[in-house]
């Protein structure tokens, strides 16, 4: 049984092959860590496993993901509350004690355009909990969270994980999550093939 | 489903949300017509239809923009189209909470507007009908011509070129209605078809809108 | 041997570059045929004195004005079902030609109707909807050129191309609807009366004969422009794939 | 040159336009295939 598989995909950015040969898995209870230097194609591999985008080649095969990334979908004019009850209702399920769970009981009634940054960004990731999804994509959840929130962030990834959930986080920094497998994208970039007669259907 | 839309019109009616800007600027063009027509009641009656028509269109343009382009610049776009519901219902939600926040409000003022444009007495409830009848379709059109330009920098101008030539069916249909109401004759014919039309344009349109959005998340 | 062959640019670059000069050479003679038989060598008509002259212009234009968004139509269809590049930028390629066919269209309909009508411009139901159409096309080109990707660009632009389809063939009814319903009985002013499948059954073959090679001149014309423009838009696409290459190869 | 009669002026704009209109696509398609056939093959000769 697995949450996620991946088979000889190659993704592209803006037309552009970026990687190609990526073949893995992920089982529950698994925590998967993208590096690789800017532009190696994160994003682009992240929006291809969410459904997002399509892949060149190869197939994502999941039952659906929960996807976080930089801009959060939050809405200013709406209170932490309603924000978290939109996602939820969305997904067909409870906000249960998500709020306590990012630290953002306090500020329920506040709204959302008048939390700090860090503030925000746990409310994002309190979205990841109310989706019910056993799969997280996450990129770069950590960008502007203090140490004691990426503290926060590792402890909710670890029980995520510990009731049989899985996560692919891209990130540069170091989470503090032993147990997570490392798959370094560089190796798998992509390389300008042979164009045979000048042309083929891709132009290159 | 139902989240959505109760999201969508909060987000409207709530301070920026551009709730009423629509009406506001339909009120203004209504106002501004006799300074460039001149105020005589008989030529002002006569046009009334046409320029309620005109006017609700522009009005509803107004707004398309921000159909997407807020969801999109935030990321709820991409989550919505990770959630567990089709792209075809995200997209017809909209429109539909599009309607009720813009296509509705110019509905009910039409008439309170055909009174300062001196709109002949039989003509009231054939306007306010054309124009229940027509403005769902100008809000799924508009909502189509907003998904494609959703990823755009300066969309507002090329969504106007897009989606206005894919208005004229819907305006000639629903002026007639209007005018044949103002002249007494039977508004049968143009009120089937502009009924067909928008029962059309709100069956397929969301599918045309979210193969859209697809190809613009990518 | 099958037409999709043509879909591999390589391909397409080759056939393209070795057929066009004919067609090119073609399309000049006939063109210039058919249109100074028509200026030159054509009587006038009782009724509209000199001006029928203008008719070898007007219908092939007209003509080609809709037959080139059919070709953008069909072109978008098979890009949206078999992604070939080729067909996506041929539709992108055609878009210029009919704008010009449509404008050549509409000015010389409206230089004919000064005096037959004694206006610049009648609400037609015909001139509207081709005025429509020149709206149209300005959309569709003005979105591709807003586009950035053109992956995402062709297929943005196919899909306004065959909604866009749909709504001008329900703006052409409309129109016509819209146009009767105003003017009952003033058909004197349809613009039938001079172009299209009425002008064969009312005009003698003094004018039927030059007028047909006049608008087989135009199809070469457009066949020529639109496989010079094509093969100027695959180098461009190239070249736009060559430039994303060499910026995934500094990072 | 035809005898054009009284709508002579008619007939040569006619005729006028619509040849500077399809004169101009011929030569705007022309330059830019070839500005952009100079430019792709300037590309191609730093590639190899």
């Amino acid at each position: 049984m697995s949450l996620l598989r991946a088979e000889g995909l190659a993704v592209a950015r803006g037309g552009v092959p970026v990687l190609e040969g990526l073949t893995f898995e992920l089982a529950p209870g698994e925590v998967l860590v993208l590096r690789g230097p800017n532009g190696v194609g994160k994003t682009s591999l992240l929006r291809v496993l969410a459904g997002l985008a399509e892949p060149l080649e190869g197939a994502v095969e999941s039952e659906g993901a929960g996807y976080a990334a930089h801009a959060d979908g939050l809405k200013a004019t709406l209170t932490v509350r309603e924000n978290l009850g939109f996602w939820a209702e969305l997904h067909g399920a409870q906000v249960g004690d998500a709020l306590e769970r990012m630290n953002l009981a306090a500020l329920a009634e506040r709204q959302a355009g008048s939390l700090s940054a860090g503030q925000k960004r746990r409310l994002g990731l309190a979205r990841l909990l109310v989706t019910g999804r056993a799969l997280w994509l996450l990129d770069e959840p950590t960008v502007s969270l203090d140490a004691d929130s990426v503290a926060l962030f590792a402890g909710v990834v670890r029980a995520h994980v510990a009731a049989g959930g899985a996560a692919v986080i891209a990130t540069h920094i170091s989470l503090g999550l032993e147990e997570a497998r490392v798959l370094e994208l560089g190796g798998y970039k992509a390389v300008e093939r042979a164009a045979p007669g000048g042309f083929d259907e891709a132009f290159l | 489903m139902r989240a959505l839309l109760i999201r969508d019109i909060r987000l409207a009616v709530r301070a920026g949300g551009g709730f009423g800007l629509a009406l506001a600027f339909f009120l203004i063009v209504v106002v501004l017509v006799p300074f460039a027509v001149g105020p005589q009641p008989d030529v002002l009656g006569e046009i009334a239809a046409g320029v309620l028509w005109l006017g609700a269109l522009l009005a509803c343009l107004l707004s398309l923009d921000r159909i997407f382009a807020l969801d999109h610049e935030d990321g709820s776009l991409d989550l919505l189209a990770t959630a567990p519901v089709p792209m075809e219902g995200v997209v017809a939600v909209k429109a539909l909470a599009h309607w009720l926040t813009t296509g509705l409000p110019l509905v009910l003022a039409a008439p309170v507007l055909g009174v300062l444009l001196h709109l002949p007495e039989p003509g009231f409830v054939w306007l306010t009908v054309s124009l229940a009848v027509g403005t769902p379709a100008l809000s799924v059109i508009g909502c189509f011509g907003a998904a494609l330009t959703v990823g755009l920098k300066r969309g507002g101008l090329l969504l106007s070129l897009i989606v206005l030539p894919l208005y004229v069916p819907v305006l000639i249909f629903g002026a007639e209605v209007a005018r044949r109401g103002v002249e007494g004759f039977a508004v049968g014919t143009p009120l089937a078809l502009l009924g067909g039309l928008a029962a059309g344009a709100v069956a397929l349109l969301p599918f045309a809108s979210a193969a859209a959005i697809r190809i613009n998340l990518r | 041997m099958s037409l999709w062959e043509y879909a591999n640019p390589v391909k397409f670059m080759a056939t393209s570059g070795r057929i066009l000069p004919a067609f090119a050479v073609a399309a000049a003679v006939v063109t210039l045929a058919g249109v100074a038989w028509g200026f030159f060598a054509t009587p006038e008509d009782y009724k509209q004195g000199a001006t029928v002259k203008i008719i070898f212009l007007h219908v092939p234009a007209a003509m080609m004005a809709i037959n080139a968004w059919a070709m953008m139509l069909v072109c978008s269809l098979i890009w949206v079902v078999r992604r070939h590049h080729v067909s996506a930028l041929a539709a992108k390629a055609a878009a210029p030609v009919g704008v010009a066919m449509t404008l050549i269209a509409l000015f010389t309909g409206a230089v004919w109707g000064q005096p037959m009508w004694g206006t610049w411009w009648a609400w037609d139901p015909r001139l509207t909807s081709f005025l429509i159409l020149f709206l149209f096309y300005l959309g569709y080109m003005a979105l591709w050129a807003a586009i950035d990707d053109p992956d995402t660009a062709a297929d943005l632009t196919s899909v306004l191309c065959l909604v866009g389809s749909v709504f001008a063939i329900l703006s052409r009814y409309a129109v016509n609807f819209w146009n009767q319903g105003l003017h009952q009985g003033a058909s004197v002013l349809r613009a039938g009366a001079v172009t299209g499948a009425d002008t064969e059954e009312k005009v003698s073959n003094v004018y039927a004969v030059p007028l047909f090679v006049s608008m087989a001149g135009f199809v070469l014309l457009f066949i020529a422009l639109v496989l010079l423009r094509t093969r100027t838009e695959i180098r461009a696409r190239r070249i736009k794939a060559l430039e994303a290459r060499a910026r995934m190869a500094d990072a | 040159m035809p005898e054009l009669g009284k709508y002579a002026g008619e007939v040569l704009a006619a005729y006028g336009g619509s040849i500077a209109i399809l004169g101009g696509l011929v030569w705007l398609s022309i330059r830019s295939g070839a500005k952009v056939r100079a430019r792709l093959r300037a590309m191609e000769e730093t590639r190899k």
